[in-house]
C-alpha cells in the first residue's frame, strides 16, 4: 500500500550510496549482537530483564537512519535499542533501564533527541503529535517520529492522536512495527482489517506498507514520510511488515502459544543476511567488510557491558528531588525521614 | 466595599491606603479567571491554551472568553472531543518548551485522561531527570451544585492528590481564583487547578496587587477559638457561612481555606488546631479514601496531645454523586455541618 | 458511501407501506412537537435543562424504527429522545432525567431494550460490543445498535469498540449522527478526513453514509445493516449525515459560533417536511392526516408534561439503596446518619 | 505441615480433624487462583475470562494456566490490547448477564480503563436502578517488589477505595486468594481484585473446605497485646516478619490482614485497637492520600479515648514507584517498619 504523494525533489532524497549502505551494515549488525548480548547479559545475571528486537533490525536502523537529530524528535516504546543505536544515543544509559537502574534510561533525552523509554504500550503517540504542533506553532520544520506496534494499534490513544494529528496538519511519522505478535495474541487477533497502514486513509492520511525487513526500503520510505511532513502537508503512517524473531521478553515463553516451524515458515528471510546478499551481489562489500563489522560490533558491546557492569545504582535521594522541578515540603520531610531510616543519617 | 463598583473586568476602583496603593474590584470568579488567562499569555509567549470548545465559544463556562480573539487562534485553540488526546499533547508541547494551559470540560471528563494524567504528565519530570519539565496547568471545572447531568459535578481531589507528581489547588473566591491561577500557571510544575463552578458567577473583591508573598500553603478565613472547619473550593463560603451562624450560639469558629490540596499546608493546619483544639474537615467528595481523611489524619498526628475530640468528617456519602433533585442532600450543607461541629464540641471522654 | 454487500433477501426488507410511512411521519412529528415543548418547559422552568434534537427526528426515528425490541438492544446518548419515542419508552420516564429526578432516567432499561441515557460522550459504544458479544456466545440473533455523534468519533473508545467489534464478528450496528457539530466545534475541525464512515473501510467493516435527513433512506439503511449483523457477517457502521438546527443544549449560545444565515444554509432541507411533501406528492396522506398527527403530538406532549409536573423527587434513601445490589455495613452507617441528620427521624 | 506434600494443584492431602474432614493443600498463590478461576467457570455457566494473553498463554503470570483449554475458548479468551475496550465490553457482557472476569495485565495499565470502571461499571447499577447490575470481577496484579519496568509496581487501592459501586478486595496468602476469588467471583456487584504479584509464587497451606462463614471483613493473623499492624496484600507477611522480630524485644504484635480495602472492617480494627491501644498501618502507595490515611482516621475516630499515641503510618513515598534499584528504598521495609512501632510505643503525651 502507498497513498503518499510522491514526494517533491529533496536533498535526503537521493538514492543510497554505497558508503551508507555499509554504514547500515554495520550499524544493524551492531545491534543485532547487542541485542544478543543483552539476552546472554539476562541469563548471566547482569540485567534482570530485556525486551530483544531480533529480526527487527531494519525496520529500527532504517528508519532511525532518516531522523535528523538537529531539528527530529523521536518518540520510542520500550523495544527501540535499534533505532536509539543508530541516532547515536549513549548506549550504557540506554541499556541502564533494563538493568532497572533508571526507567527512562540514563541518557539525556533532550540532546538526544529521543523521548524517555516508554513502558506504556502506545503511551508517547500522543506525545509525538503534542511536539509537532508546536512545531508549526514556531514555524520550524522538525518532524517527530513515533514507534508503535500491531498491539498498541488497539489503543484508543493512538486513534485519538491520527486523529488530531490529521486535523491540525501536524508533521508526524508514525511508524508502526508489525512484528506480527503483541506477546502471545497475533495480528489477525488484534488488527480488525488486518492492516494498520488501512487506517490512515480513515484520517485522510497518506499511508505506507513496506517491506520492513529491506533497510533500503526502510529508509527510503521514511525519508519520503519525512520530507511531505517537514513540508507542511500533515502526518504520514508508515507500517514495516516485520517479524519478533525472540521472545516477547525475556520473562516470555513463545512455546506456549507459536511453534519453532511457525516461526521459521512466518519469520520470511533474516534482514541482516538479506543485507548481506545484496551488499555481496552488488559488490559493494565483501567478507573482510563483514568481519570487520563484526569485529567492531564485539568491541562495541564488551564496552557497553563494562560500562553497565560499572553502573552503580542510583543514589536515593534522587526518588525525592527529580519528582519536581520546585520540592515540596511534605517531600523534603520524607527525604528526611528516609535518609535517617533508610541511610542512617 | 460598595456593591456599585463597576462589576466587569475593565471597570477597576482604585483606592489608596496609607501605605501602598490598592487596586480592588468587585468581580466573579469567572471575570477573575478569564483576566489571570489573559495576563499569562499576555506575560509568557510559550502559554497556550487549548481544550474542547476554548476557542470560538469562549469554554461552555466562557472562561476563555475573548481570549482567542485577543491572542490568535494559533495561542487558544479548539480540539477535537478526547481528553486523553488533549493532555497526551499537553505532553508533547511541554516537551517542546511550552507552558500548555489545558482545560477539560467538566471533572467528570478527566477520566479518559487519567492514564496521561498519571502515567505522563506527573512522571516525565522524574523519568527524564528533570531534563523534560511538565509545566502543565490544567483547569477543571469542578465539583457539584448546579443540577447538571452526570459526570458534571464530580470532586477528584483525593486521586490527583495521591499521585506523586502532581500539585493540586482550588480557589475558593475571585480573588484567591485570580492569584492562584495566575501562581499555578508559571510554575515549572503540572499542577490540576480544579475551579469550584458553583462559585464561577458569584462577585467578590479582587486585588490584583500581588502582596509580594507567593500564594502557597493555606489562608485562614476567619479567625476563631473554639473549632476549626477546614475546606476547600465551592465549601469554604459554605463554612464561612456556618461559622456566622455558630456565632450567634457564641461558637468561635476559625475557617480555614487549605487552598493547596497537594502540597497540603500541614503546618497551617497544626498551628490553627493547636488553638482551637477541636477540627471539622468538609469535602463534597465521598467519604472513605477522601482527601478528608488525609486531612484529619494530619492534625491528628500534629495535634493528638492537644485535641478534645477526634476530628469530623462531614462530606458527600459513599455514592455516586446523585441527579440534581437529591444534590442537596448529598453535598453537606449547613445542617449537616452544624451537626459534626456540634459532634466534636459534645464530645466527651468515655 | 456504501460498502456494505447487498443483503439477503429478509423480512424485514421488503419496501415501507403506505401504513408505514404515515407511521413514520406521526412518530417525527411527535418527536419534533416534544422536543420543541421540552425546550418551553426548560425557560417554564418545569425542567432545568434539555438536548434538544431538532432536525435529527429522520435520523433518530428512522433508525430506531428498524430495532427488533424482542432481541435487539439499543444504547443511547443524552440527544436520543427520538429514538425512545420510536421504541415505545415510557417518555415521562425518559424525559425525567431532563427534570433532574435520575441521571439515566426512570424508564425501565431492560424491559426497554434501551440502556440509561448516557452523559459520557462514546460512554456506551463499547457496551454495545460487550452485549452483542454476548449474543454470539449464547448463539443468539440479537444486535447491538449504538448511537454517538461526530464529536464523539474522536474518543479513543469509539476505536477500541470498532476494533474489538471487528475482530470478533460482534452483530453490532454502529449509528452515527453527524449532525455537524460538538458543541461550537464544526466537523471539519473535528473529523480528519471529513467522514467517520470512512473509518469503517479500516477495519475490514462495511459502512454505510446516508442521507440522515431522509427517514425512509434511514429506515432502509439500518435494517440492511441489522439484516447483515445478524447473519453472522459482523459489524456494521452507518453515518447518518444532518444537522443540529437547535443549540448544543438549553444552556448553549450557538450565536457564538455560527450565524443564523450559516443555520439555514447548513441545514438543508427540513426531514420533517421532506416526508410530508413525498407523502402528499405520492397520495400517501392528505391535510387531514398531518393535522390529525399534530393533534395526537399535542396531546402526547400535554399528558408527558403532566407526568413530569407531577413526578416528584425521588426519596434520597435511594442513593444508598441503588449502589449495590449487596450493600455495606459504611453505606448502611451513612445511610442512617443521614436519616437522622436530614430526614430528623 | 511438611514440605513433601504434592505442590501442584492436582495434588491434594486431606488430613482428618476430630469433627469435619479437612482438606488441606500446599500450593502457590498462583496455583491457588487458577484453582478458583477453575472451578468458578466450571460452577457458573456465565462466568467468562478475558483480557490480554489471557487464552493461549495462560496470562503472564499463568494465572489462566490451562483454562481455555479446558473451558473452551469461548469461556476464556484473549482480547485486543486495549484495556478500557476490555473493561467496556464487561459492562456489555453483564447486562447480557454474564458475569465477566476480565484481567488487566498489570496495575499501571488499569489508568487506561479508569473511565470505564469509574463513571460505567461502579455507577450502572445505580444510573439503571438496580435492574443492571455489574457483577463484574476485575482481577489486577498489582504492587511492587518484582524488579519490573515502570508501571508494573503500582497500587491503586486508594483510588479504588474511593469510587462508589465499587468493592475492592486483595488476598495475602493461597489460602484468602483461593477463597477470595471465589467470593468475589460470584457476587453480584463489582470488585476489584488486587493481586499481590510478589506473592505468586509463595507456597502456604490452603483449606478448601469453606469454613461456612463468607470472607468478608478483616482478619486477625497473629494475635497481640501491644500494638496493632494493619497491612494488605504482600505486606501482610512483612508484618507478621516484623512481629516475629519484635516478639524478640518482648513487643507483642497483633498483625490484622484488612483484606476488603472497601467496605473497610471498622469493626475489626476497633476491635483490636481497643485491645491494643496502638496501630501502624502499613502500605506500599504512596503516603498522601492513601489508604493509610482512611485506616488511620477510622481507628481515631473509634479509639480515640483509648490510643496511646496517634496511629503511624509507614508507607510508600510521595514520589512515582522506582525501578528495580531503588524499590527496596521505596517499598516499606522491615527497618522503616520497626522504626514506625517505635515511635508509637516511645510517643510521650507532652
Ligand atoms: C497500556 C499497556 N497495556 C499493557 C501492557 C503490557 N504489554 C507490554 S508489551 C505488550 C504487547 C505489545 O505489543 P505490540 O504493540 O505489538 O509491540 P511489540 O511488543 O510487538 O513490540 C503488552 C500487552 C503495557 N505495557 N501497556
Ligand atoms: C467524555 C466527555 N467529554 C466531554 C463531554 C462534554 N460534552 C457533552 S456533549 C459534547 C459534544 C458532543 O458532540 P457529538 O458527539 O457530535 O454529539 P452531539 O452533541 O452533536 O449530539 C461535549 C463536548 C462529555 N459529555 N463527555
Ligand atoms: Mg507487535
Ligand atoms: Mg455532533
Amino acid at each position: 500500500m502507498d497513498t503518499l504523494p510522491l514526494a517533491v525533489p529533496d536533498d535526503d532524497a537521493g538514492p543510497l550510496t554505497s558508503a551508507q549502505l555499509r554504514e547500515l551494515y554495520s550499524l544493524m549488525v551492531a545491534v543485532r549482537h547487542l541485542d544478543r548480548s543483552a539476552i546472554a547479559w539476562q541469563r548471566q545475571g547482569i540485567i534482570p530483564g530485556y525486551a530483544p528486537e531480533l529480526g527487527q533490525e531494519a525496520a529500527q536502523v532504517g528508519s532511525g537512519y532518516a531522523v535528523d537529530t538537529t531539528r527530529d524528535f523521536v518518540f520510542p516504546t520500550y523495544r527501540e535499542m535499534g533505532v536509539a543505536r543508530t541516532m547515536g544515543v549513549d548506549m550504557v544509559g540506554y541499556m541502564s533501564t533494563h538493568k532497572a537502574t533508571w526507567h527512562g534510561g540514563l541518557y539525556d533525552p533532550v540532546k538526544s533527541r529521543l523521548a524517555p523509554i516508554q513502558a506504556v504500550v502506545a503511551g508517547s503517540v500522543l506525545h509525538a503529535v503534542g511536539w509537532a504542533h508546536g512545531q508549526t506553532l514556531e514555524q520550524k520544520d522538525g518532524v517527530a517520529l513515533t514507534y508503535f506496534g500491531d498491539g498498541a494499534s488497539s489503543q484508543g490513544d493512538v486513534h485519538e492522536a491520527m486523529n488530531f494529528a490529521a486535523v491540525m496538519k501536524a508533521p508526524v511519522v508514525f511508524f508502526v512495527q508489525n512484528n506480527g505478535w503483541a506477546i502471545s495474541v497475533p495480528t489477525e487477533r488484534q488488527v480488525a482489517g488486518g492492516s494498520v497502514a488501512a487506517r490512515a486513509a480513515g484520517y485522510g492520511m497518506p499511508a505506507l506498507q513496506i517491506d520492513g525487513n529491506d533497510v533500503v526500503a526502510v529508509v527510503e520510505a521514511t525519508r519520503r514520510a519525512f520530507a511531505h511532513a517537514r513540508r507542511g502537508n500533515g502526518p504520514v503512517l508508515i507500517e514495516a511488515m516485520t517479524y519478533r524473531r525472540g521472545p516477547h521478553s525475556t520473562s516470555d515463553d513463545p512455546g506456549r502459544y507459536r511453534s519453532l516451524d511457525e516461526e521459521r515458515n512466518d519469520a520470511g528471510e533474516d534482514p541482516l543476511e538479506r543485507l548481506r546478499q545484496r551488499l555481496l551481489a552488488d559488490g559493494i562489500a565483501d567478507e573482510a567488510f563483514f568481519a570487520e563489522a563484526i569485529a567492531a560490533a564485539e568491541a562495541e558491546e564488551e564496552h557497553i557491558r563494562a560500562g553497565i557492569q560499572a553502573l552503580g545504582s542510583r543514589p536515593g535521594a534522587e526518588m525525592f528531588d527529580l519528582v519536581f522541578q520546585e520540592t515540596t515540603p511534605a517531600l523534603q520531610a520524607q527525604a528526611a525521614n528516609w535518609r535517617e531510616e533508610s541511610e542512617h543519617v | 466595599m460598595s456593591n456599585s463598583i463597576l462589576e466587569s473586568t475593565s471597570g477597576e476602583s482604585t483606592a489608596m491606603s496609607a501605605d501602598k496603593p490598592v487596586s480592588v474590584t468587585v468581580m466573579s470568579m469567572q471575570q477573575a479567571l478569564n483576566r489571570a488567562l489573559d495576563e499569562v499569555l499576555a506575560e509568557n509567549p510559550k502559554a497556550v491554551i487549548f481544550g474542547e470548545d476554548c476557542g470560538r465559544l469562549g469554554g461552555v463556562f466562557r472562561i476563555t472568553d475573548g481570549l482567542q480573539a485577543r491572542h490568535g487562534a494559533q495561542r487558544v485553540f479548539d480540539t477535537p472531543l478526547a481528553e486523553s488526546g488533549i493532555l497526551g499533547m499537553s505532553v508533547g508541547l511541554a516537551m517542546a518548551g511550552f507552558h500548555p494551559i489545558p482545560e477539560v470540560q467538566f471533572d467528570g471528563f478527566a477520566y479518559p485522561a487519567i492514564n496521561q494524567i498519571v502515567c505522563q504528565i506527573a512522571r516525565m519530570n522524574y523519568r527524564s531527570r528533570g531534563t523534560m519539565p511538565m509545566p502543565i496547568t490544567l483547569r477543571v471545572p469542578s465539583f457539584g451544585g448546579i443540577r447538571a447531568p452526570e459526570h458534571h459535578g464530580e470532586s477528584l481531589e483525593a486521586l490527583f492528590a495521591h499521585v506523586p507528581g502532581l500539585k493540586v489547588v482550588s480557589p475558593s473566591n475571585p480573588h484567591e481564583a485570580y492569584h492562584l491561577l495566575k501562581y499555578a500557571a508559571t510554575r515549572p510544575d503540572p499542577v490540576i487547578f480544579m475551579e469550584p463552578k458553583s462559585r464561577y458567577w458569584q462577585k467578590g473583591e479582587v486585588d490584583f496587587a500581588a502582596d509580594g508573598d507567593a500564594p502557597t500553603g493555606s489562608k485562614v478565613m476567619r479567625e476563631g477559638r473554639h473549632l476549626t472547619l477546614v475546606a476547600w473550593g465551592a465549601m469554604v463560603s459554605r463554612c464561612l457561612q456556618v461559622a456566622e451562624l455558630a456565632a450567634e450560639d457564641g461558637i468561635d469558629i476559625e475557617v480555614l481555606d487549605l487552598r493547596w490540596l497537594k502540597p497540603i499546608d500541614a503546618a497551617g493546619l497544626a498551628a490553627s488546631v493547636r488553638k482551637t483544639r477541636r477540627a471539622v474537615v468538609v469535602h463534597e467528595a465521598p467519604l472513605t479514601s477522601g482527601l478528608g481523611a488525609e486531612v484529619a489524619q494530619l492534625i491528628t498526628q500534629s495535634c493528638f496531645d492537644t485535641l478534645k475530640a477526634p476530628v469530623e468528617r462531614v462530606t458527600g456519602f459513599d455514592v455516586p454523586y446523585p441527579s440534581g433533585d437529591l444534590e442537596d442532600e448529598y453535598i453537606p450543607n449547613i445542617d449537616r455541618i452544624l451537626f459534626g461541629i456540634q459532634r466534636v464540641l459534645e464530645y466527651k471522654r468515655g
